[in-house]
């Protein structure tokens, strides 16, 4: 007797259902009823019984179905006045993910089919040993480097593009430098704080340090007539303070 | 045989894969595409019912595959490993890749109402779908398509042979009689 | 042929070993020595001078081989062919240390939020990055840049030569919405 082909009823095992909504869709099957007009009290009471008989009550994803199915029962059995063209039927989103499941159903009995003729053909066996040559030459084409450049940008949630700018200025070495003459001298000119031969990021990174070492009351600047020479002079902590 | 015809048989024969019109072509540099594409037609005329083994378009390219009625015999003398079966959770998961791809596994578990993450792994691990892109939304998700070795294992020329979903819509309007189930 | 000569034509093919006459006389417990000695016979016949491959007898048996003739265009098409291509992550990586070069491979790792060491090794293996020195950081990590053969492969003669992030960028995307500062 073909025992084994076709199928003789329903056999309820595990590996019967790929999930949820397969197994709804199996008991709306078994019932034969239409799936747009759901009868949810039947199916849901179905479906709680199954998942109970197999176990699968502890599966998060078949309790989340047997949950959303109570709520919809419950939503259905709520009065609502007639002729309220507000209502929104509670089962719908459950039908549309139905029917485009039922739709993926179809799809993986045609795939089936497919791959079942298909390995009833046996390609070569055979191999032969890979033929002692280079390896097939790498390519890479431009674009396609360039496109993966893209996509890793994107993925960097603020581009934070790092612009290194050279800095030249020394003001450290021109405060040392300054340190140095007040230790020495408690007055000297602009000639004396920028050295001899001095380029302008020396005369900038003076300038600046003089007017930083004014400001925390290290020194006094000071310019006794226009145009003449400016005057540096050494402040004492405590006259500062 | 031409002589083209035969270098292409044995290409073929020595291929354990679907070789693209353009692997053949590159056997001869000299051959022009004319000449490449009648010694195809040279070969399948060869290789017609006289043989155990036929020519066929698979996967964009060109395979000998045996013939079907010979199938029982050599399973049953196990000469050659028969294909591994995929289960139906992984071709529920394929069937939903192929026709939405690229897709996100997000898109998928929902679909699929199940969690699909480890289905996916393996289906990657057999190198029947890889990443084939990311996607716009939030996190940049990995998205998804169909490999060569998809229409292998099912023996599709390309991706159009698959059936179109208005197709099947249409069939499943109507509550199906489920075929062979009566004894 | 006849039937036997196609069912042993089959298997010989499908078969990933050499089968003996043993072997072969299985596929058909009905058919006698003599049946299987005379299909060999014919199949023997069928692939001769005017085919790609041979029946041969080698020393565990018969064999399905492609014709010697044939053997050097094929292994020269193997490399010539397909020639390889690199997959979405070893793209990306690649180009996150030719941009980023030196990088270590934590920053390849935050940039693509993902584990890169199997790709970097990869590419490592395939010649394309290499270590070029050591970070300043922990531990001294290990930082990579691009090899020659890269701006080979690319056909570019120096790192100047690949756009500035900056076109890219403008080359690439799509034109956004200029960001409103004031509302």
């Amino acid at each position: 007797m073909p025992g084994q082909a076709g199928g003789g009823g329903f056999v309820v095992e595990l590996e019967k259902f790929t999930g949820p909504l397969d197994l709804l869709l199996h008991l709306i099957r078994e019932d034969e009823v239409d799936i747009t007009d759901l009868p949810i009290a039947k199916i849901a009471d179905q479906f709680l019984a199954v998942i109970a008989d197999l176990g699968l009550n502890q599966a998060a994803d078949y309790l989340e179905m047997a949950a959303r199915l109570l709520r919809i029962k419950a939503q259905l059995l709520l009065p609502r006045r007639l002729g309220d063209d507000e209502w929104d039927d509670p089962r719908a989103e459950l039908v549309r993910r139905l029917l485009e499941y039922q739709q993926i159903r179809e799809l993986v009995d045609w795939m089936h089919v497919a791959a079942g003729a298909r390995a009833e053909r046996y390609a070569r066996g055979y191999e032969a040993p890979p033929p002692d040559a280079p390896p097939a030459p790498l390519r890479i084409e431009l674009n396609e480097l360039l496109a993966a450049a893209e996509r890793v940008i994107a993925l960097i949630p603020e581009p934070t593009l790092h612009r290194v700018v050279p800095r030249p200025l020394d003001v450290e070495g021109a405060t040392a430098r300054l340190h140095a003459l007040l230790a020495e001298r408690e007055t000297f000119g602009w000639a004396d704080a920028v050295g001899p031969q001095a380029t302008l990021v020396d005369v900038l990174s003076t300038f600046i340090a003089l007017l930083e070492l004014a400001k925390r009351g290290t020194l006094t600047l000071t310019q006794p007539e226009p145009f003449g020479p400016m005057v540096i002079r050494r402040e004492s902590p405590r006259e500062a303070a | 045989m031409s002589p083209l015809a035969k270098l292409l048989e044995a290409a073929l024969f020595a291929a354990a894969r679907p070789l693209t019109f353009e692997d053949l072509a590159s056997l001869d540099p000299e051959a022009g595409e004319m000449a490449v594409e009648a010694a195809l037609g040279e070969l399948r005329a060869a290789y017609g019912d006289d043989h155990g083994v036929e020519l066929l378009e698979i996967a964009d390219g060109w395979q000998f595959l045996t013939r079907r009625e010979y199938a029982e015999a050599i399973d049953r003398a196990q000469f050659a490993l028969r294909p591994r079966r995929l289960s139906p959770a992984a071709l529920e998961t394929l069937a939903i890749i192929a026709y939405r791809q690229p897709v996100g596994r997000l898109e998928v578990d929902e679909i699929r109402g199940v969690d699909s993450g480890a289905v996916m792994d393996k289906l990657v691990e057999r190198g029947l779908i890889e990443v084939v892109t990311r996607g716009e939304g939030l996190g940049r998700p990995l998205l998804y398509g169909t490999t060569p070795p998809f229409l292998e294992i099912l023996g599709l020329k390309s991706l159009d042979d698959l059936p179109r979903l208005d197709e099947l819509s249409v069939a499943l309007r109507r509550p199906a009689p489920i075929p062979d189930d009566d004894p």
